[in-house]
């Protein structure tokens, strides 16, 4: 890895120069959420921001969006070459997007998302937790690769990580920008990320949980939660590793139809419904039980589906925390 | 003899008329408003105040602002709220963007049919399907309002008591500034087009209206200083309809455009006053026919003065901020001037901010008795003269003319 | 075409049958040659029918894929889309996308006994492994145990008699179980008393022995048949990773993205559309919710 | 192609769903493209009579008249349409829970009913519909696709989630969860693409319940730990949806 430093009296040339590669998108504060939204100046950001509402997955597998546009009889695709900065991505969402990737880029290819992907250039930024935060307990806190430049935070700058070719032609093109790491640095590198790991509040402990989990099955702690849970499916919209979605056709004018796709959610009725009217998983219980399993699937290759971001935990309505379910859970059997 | 008029159509809402032949002669005639009842104002008592205009806006779709504005107006001067002059200019604004919509739709989709001889606009639009996309281009700009004030075109809930929950940005508020420009010369065009109408139905004697243009603190008449609707205005019920009837003086009097352009002439924009000025005396006969020439003027009072505001809250810049509201023991009538007339709103609230007592009238029960004499009078001029297709045709016309909004008539209440 | 994985290419329907009150058998083919080349598929496999503007389904192939120049898909009438294409005419054209989903190992079971066990309109995708099994003649015997509810219900009726009649020459035994007393039921089963009669799927298995060493199940039916169907089979001692069944699920991709067809917990997920539709009943004991 | 026959027939209510089919605009003459227009009281005074494909009854039956034009209404349209809240849920107009006669007491100071009031109800609980399109008004794009689809010969799709989802697809910062404010989107049947929220406003429910396997016990839970009152809340689950069908 190459490592070199941002200094804070250079943030904002170094911020500027980042529209050569893009339009930037960048957490602002909006009411009482933080969204992605596309920024001029660096004084709109809100760098020490806790977590967006919808993760930055929805610039790459988005809300909602045209697959296919009718001419004639035929489909044709809707053309987007937007280039992209996402800028002030955190550990956890670059690893949420990692797991997108193994979905979305495995063969065949989602050509939509593939191609923002390419044209999005990632910044990661440091963070401190929040009473939410659990990623340290899954190893997300941190990320090795998923991104072209990582910000850590300094007392009088930043400490850049550098994560790709494209990072390093950043780096190398605004050279006057940056400068060495020195000593100093290093340590105040280190001693902000030994602050940070002291302050999680929430912790999930890995070891066994998947096969704790299934041995689980029959827990009564799943209908405790699933009788309070109210399936409005707000934990799988905000959720940066959730990925299903519906799709549907529909009429823009007489003749015009476009193909759409939107995020889904598997607390809904009829996501395990098939025709005939026989449901995989009829009832709340199941879909409850259902997308606690999908988020801690373990692929031996990438880990769990979840990255401890807390954004269910905010966001839902009935206050149901993930980790406490699954803790309690897991207690149950014994 | 008792010959009924088919429901009537292109109008809001489900009425008839009946005319009594007697002797020969039409005896009597009576509006018969067949919408089913639809008690709201049970509906608010006992309710929380903060919901109560969502609630009232479904009174009507066609005015669902004024609504919510005359239901808020009424519950903050309950409380003795003031609000600050961005959210009274934001609700006029409304206002104006229902008059739009309303008055458009009326005009080109309702009575512009009856110029030129077809049953609906959709029909018309073979032959002027020019005309029918101006009446589009203007009532979407309304639409366009309302959406952006109200939250939806149709029934939003964004007028609270104190203010707003979403306000306009700089963007809205400079498109609704070129947009009500642009459409001007269309509205000019419109008071030509509705200059033909004939005169037709009674001349009405008296004429209420709200003391400010679109809304006020009392109510204006044309020979009285300003009062309280509970003050001159007495209503009844009818055994052969779910609307009441009120008199001003024991006299049928009328509210709507007609009315506000009498009585409030001075209030208009520059280039409204001048077409006022114009058919000043063909308005001051009184005919109620010449309510849709008022309308058409109103469409360029409504531009221009949606304009002047876009631009008053530009320069001023919007601070958004909402008064707080503390509910009190109060009782409090908002007045406001929906697209067809004037529209109360009366409510008693208790300590808690629970609705005690609620009362209110809408245009339509203003002006049923205006409707009746002006059918009794159009079926005197007209029976035993023309057919009896003809006649019925132009009574229809007639009521028409009022613009009526008959699901909001059928629900004015006594708590 | 573009490497647009959700595009679906034009086939033109050649030929549409009635099987029965409620099934459809559509004859297609691709209207580039092209395509149609390039199309090759296993017995077990899947496509994505588009109607454009009104939405995609998923539907087995049913024809087997030695019948070359064209395939087969035989669809039920249940709902929304599927109602709409029982209403389209031949000639009209339709889009495609597939073949997706694993299929049956077919090339592993060579030389090997296959029992093909269909209820209703499992029959679907086994007849597809039916025709493979009997055209390539690269297997020892093939059994065929159907259940239907009536006799208009026989889905392929033809194709069925046909085989109860001259199966045997195949290496091929028919047997059929309907449940709904019918003239032409007992006039079929006086015709092939010892395989035809009246009753449910897994009593057709009364009297057969099998080679467990050398042989397969493949299942297709409802959801409720499995467990009945599979319970037989283990009592005659076949290899869980002997028994293969195809399972259905809602779809909207069909290629392992959109989610729904998701099933399993924290320790074995998997796709249907990508990972099956053919599972071992092997997997189904080690992934829950399987069936 | 033949055109279809379409008829609108307005039954008791604000007006607003007749309305929003105007507030469609230039897609109407999409829809003009296969429907023909027989009856439609509020937009034109042709009156065909006869046969139609497709009819749309907005409003509650709350008088004899109403329930007259809803019998001829079914019995003249291939395929029905309930169209808004009033005429699937009973909306507003329906939840004052109070004898007829009182109501009609209380508002018009005497208990005669020479107008045949009824008890104001849905159009469902008279009469079988083909689809019921909800909402206080209805989301315009809504019937637009139904109305493209019955015209193309298929079954149209209805949204089957709750408002929260359309939410979330729109990032409006969550009121229940930020503000709590009572947002009844969680149990509400999306489809009006969050519009209220969009306002900053907690949803009032006016798509009614979200059929199926919905939680109002839990929503009624997390309002109370809000602190609103039980009375509040009740009345406010019942406000559209007093005639939950
Ligand atoms: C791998 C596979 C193979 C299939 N093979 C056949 C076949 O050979 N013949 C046949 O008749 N049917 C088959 N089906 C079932 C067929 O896909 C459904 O009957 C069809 O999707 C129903 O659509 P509908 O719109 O008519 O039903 P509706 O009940 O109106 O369904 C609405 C929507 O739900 C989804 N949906 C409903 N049921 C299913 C389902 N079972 N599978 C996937 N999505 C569903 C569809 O996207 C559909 O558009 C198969 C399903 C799968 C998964
Ligand atoms: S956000 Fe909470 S209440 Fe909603 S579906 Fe998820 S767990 Fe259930
Ligand atoms: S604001 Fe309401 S509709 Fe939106 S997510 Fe929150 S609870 Fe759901
Ligand atoms: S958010 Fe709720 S109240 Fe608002 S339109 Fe949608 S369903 Fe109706």
């Amino acid at each position: 890895m190459r490592y070199v430093k941002l200094p804070s009296e250079n943030f904002e040339g170094f911020f500027e120069s980042l529209k050569l590669w893009g339009n930037i998108y960048a957490p602002v504060k909006n009411g009482g959420i933080y969204t992605f939204q596309p920024v001029e100046s660096a004084s709109e950001v809100d760098l020490h921001y806790t977590r967006t509402m919808l993760p930055p997955k929805k610039f790459f597998f988005r809300p909602r969006e045209t697959l296919l546009m009718m001419e004639g009889k035929k489909w044709i695709e809707p053309s987007d070459g937007e280039k992209a900065v996402l800028f002030g991505v955190h550990s956890c969402d670059i690893h949420g997007l990692k797991i997108l990737d193994k979905v979305y880029l495995d063969e065949p290819m989602d050509p939509y998302y593939k191609k923002r992907r390419e044209n999005t250039l990632i910044i990661g930024i440091s963070c401190m937790p929040d009473e939410y935060c659990f990623c340290k307990s899954l190893g997300t806190h941190f990320t090795m690769d998923g991104f072209d430049l990582f910000l850590h935070e300094l007392p009088d700058g930043w400490l850049v990580r550098i994560g790709s070719v494209r990072g390093h032609e950043i780096a190398w093109e605004n050279g006057e920008v940056f400068e060495e790491v020195t000593d100093d640095d290093l340590a105040n590198f280190k001693e902000f990320e030994e602050k940070r790991a002291e302050s999680f509040q929430k912790e999930l402990p890995q070891e066994g949980l998947a096969d704790m989990l299934d041995l689980a099955y029959n827990s009564p702690v799943w209908k405790k939660y699933a009788e309070i849970c109210l399936a409005c499916g707000n934990c799988n919209m905000v959720c940066p590793t959730c990925r299903c979605y519906d799709v549907c056709d529909r009429w823009m004018d007489a003749y015009k139809a476009i193909r759409e796709r939107r995020y889904d959610s598997c607390f809904m009725e009829n996501h395990g419904l098939v025709a005939g009217g026989h449901n995989f998983r009829p009832t709340r219980l199941d879909r409850f039980r259902h997308r606690y399993y999908c988020k801690s699937y373990f692929d031996p290759s990438s880990g769990y589906n979840c990255v401890g971001c807390g954004r269910c935990d905010e966001f839902c309505p009935a206050k149901i925390e993930h980790v406490k379910v699954l803790e309690e859970v897991r207690g149950s059997l014994k | 003899m008792i010959i009924e008029t088919r429901e009537f159509t292109r109008v809001e809402g489900n009425g008839k008329a009946e005319i009594v032949i007697e002797d020969g002669g039409v005896k009597d005639v009576r509006l018969k408003i067949v919408e089913g009842p639809r008690f709201f104002e049970l509906l608010t008592l006992g309710r929380h105040y903060y919901d109560v205009p969502d609630l009232e806006a479904r009174i009507c779709a066609i005015c669902y602002l004024s609504h919510s504005v005359a239901s808020v107006l009424g519950i903050e001067r309950a409380f003795g709220v003031e609000v600050p002059e961005e959210v009274m200019l934001l609700r006029e604004l409304g206002l104006i963007g229902e008059l739009l919509e309303s008055h458009a739709l009326h005009l080109y989709l309702l009575v512009a049919p009856d110029l030129f001889g077809y049953p609906d606009a959709i029909r018309m639009a073979i032959k002027h399907g020019e005309l029918v996309k101006e009446g589009l281009a203007i009532k979407a700009l309304g639409n366009r309002i309302r959406d952006l004030v109200g939250g939806r075109e149709i029934h939003g809930i964004n007028v609270k008591p104190g203010g707003f929950e979403r306000w306009p940005g700089v963007e809205d508020l400079e498109v609704i500034e070129r947009e009500s420009n642009g459409l001007l010369t269309l509205a000019k065009r419109s008071v030509r087009l509705f200059n033909q109408i004939t005169p037709y139905g009674a001349q009405a004697r008296h004429f209420i209206a709200t003391n400010g243009y679109l809304w006020g603190e009392k109510l204006t008449s044309d020979d009285e200083e300003e009062f309280h609707y509970t003050e001159r205005i007495e209503e009844h019920s009818l055994v052969y309809s779910f609307a009441k009837r009120s008199r001003y003086k024991g006299e049928p009097f009328l509210v709507g455009s007609l009315s506000r352009l009498l009585l409030k002439s001075e209030m208009l924009t520059p280039t409204a006053k001048r077409f006022f000025e114009e058919h000043k005396n063909k308005l001051e006969t009184g005919y109620v026919s010449y309510n849709n020439l008022a309308q058409a003027i109103e469409l360029v009072y409504a531009l221009e003065r949606a304009n002047k505001i876009a631009k008053t809250l530009l320069d001023m810049g919007i601070e958004g901020e909402n008064v707080p509201v503390e509910p009190r023991e109060g009782e409090g009538i908002g007045y406001v001037e929906a697209p067809r007339g004037v529209l109360v709103h009366h409510y008693r609230i208790n300590g808690e901010g629970k609705i005690e007592y609620s009362n209110i009238i809408t245009p339509t029960a203003f002006n049923h008795a205006m409707m009746e004499v002006s059918l009794f009078e159009e079926a005197q001029k007209l029976y035993g003269e023309a057919g009896e297709g003809e006649m019925l045709q132009r009574l229809e016309e007639t009521v028409r003319a009022f613009d009526p909004c008959i699901s909001c008539s059928v629900h004015f209440v006594r708590g | 075409m573009s490497e647009n994985p959700y595009q679906t290419h034009d086939a033109r329907i050649l030929e549409v049958k009635d099987l029965t009150p409620r099934e459809k058998l559509f004859t297609m083919r691709f209207l580039d040659p092209k395509v149609g080349e390039n199309f090759e598929f296993k017995p077990g496999q899947f496509v994505i029918v588009d109607l454009r503007g009104f939405g995609e389904f998923p539907i087995s192939l049913c024809s087997s894929p030695t019948r070359k120049g064209y395939f087969q898909l035989c669809i039920r009438k249940v709902g929304r889309m599927t109602k709409f294409i029982h209403k389209i005419k031949e000639g009209e054209v339709v889009g495609i996308r597939g073949p997706y989903g694993n299929g049956f190992p077919m090339k592993n079971m060579e030389g090997s006994n296959l029992i093909l066990v269909a209820g209703g309109l499992g029959m679907a995708p086994l007849r597809s492994v039916l025709w493979y099994a009997i055209d390539t003649g690269r297997y020892e015997h093939i059994w065929l145990l159907y259940g239907t509810k009536a006799y208009e219900d026989i889905l392929f009726r033809d194709e069925i008699v046909h085989l109860l009649k001259h199966g045997e020459s195949m290496n091929c035994t028919v047997k059929l179980a309907y449940e709904v007393e019918s003239p032409s039921c007992i006039y079929l089963e006086q015709g092939f008393s010892d395989r035809v009669c009246r009753g449910v799927v897994t009593d057709l298995f009364r009297g057969e022995s099998f080679d467990v060493e050398n042989t397969y199940a493949l299942i297709c039916g409802p959801p409720v048949m499995y467990k009945f169907v599979i319970r037989e089979l283990l009592d005659r001692k076949l290899s869980p990773g002997r028994i293969y069944m195809t399972l259905e699920r809602r779809m909207r991709c069909g290629v392992g993205k959109c989610g729904h067809c998701v099933v399993g917990t924290s320790v074995s997920m998997k796709y249907i559309c990508k990972d099956g539709p053919v599972f071992t009943y092997w997997d189904a004991l080690s992934t829950r919710g399987l069936i | 192609m033949m055109k279809k026959k379409l008829a609108i027939f307005e039954l008791t209510d604000c007006g607003g769903c007749a309305l929003n089919i105007l507030f469609l605009y230039e897609r109407l003459f999409d829809l003009l493209e296969f429907y023909e227009i027989g009856e439609f009281h509020m937009a034109s005074s042709a009156h065909e009579g006869g046969h139609y494909d497709v009819g749309i009854v907005t409003g509650t039956v709350s008088s004899h008249r109403d329930l007259e034009l809803l019998k001829e209404a079914r019995n003249r349209s291939d395929y029905l349409m309930a169209l808004g809240t009033c005429a699937t849920h009973g909306c507003l107009q329906a939840s004052v829970e109070m004898p007829l006669k009182e109501k009609l007491k209380a508002i018009y100071g005497n208990e005669g009913n020479p107008m045949r009031a009824l008890e104001p109800k849905p159009v469902v609980e008279y009469v079988a519909v083909d689809l019921a399109i909800p909402g206080c008004p209805y989301d315009k794009n809504e019937l637009f696709q139904a109305l493209m689809d019955i015209a193309k010969g298929i079954e149209p799709t209805t949204p089957d989630y709750p408002v929260c989802i359309e939410c979330k697809l729109n990032e409006y910062e969550c009121v229940l969860v930020k503000k709590g404010l009572p947002c009844l989107g969680p149990i509400t049947l999306g489809g009006c693409n969050a519009v209220c929220i969009r306002s900053g406003l907690g949803c009032i429910g006016c798509r009614g319940p979200l059929p199926g396997e919905v939680n109002p016990a839990g929503e009624f839970e997390i309002l109370r730990e809000l602190g609103y009152g039980e009375d509040y809340i009740v009345r406010k689950f019942k406000t559209f949806a007093r005639w939950e069908p």
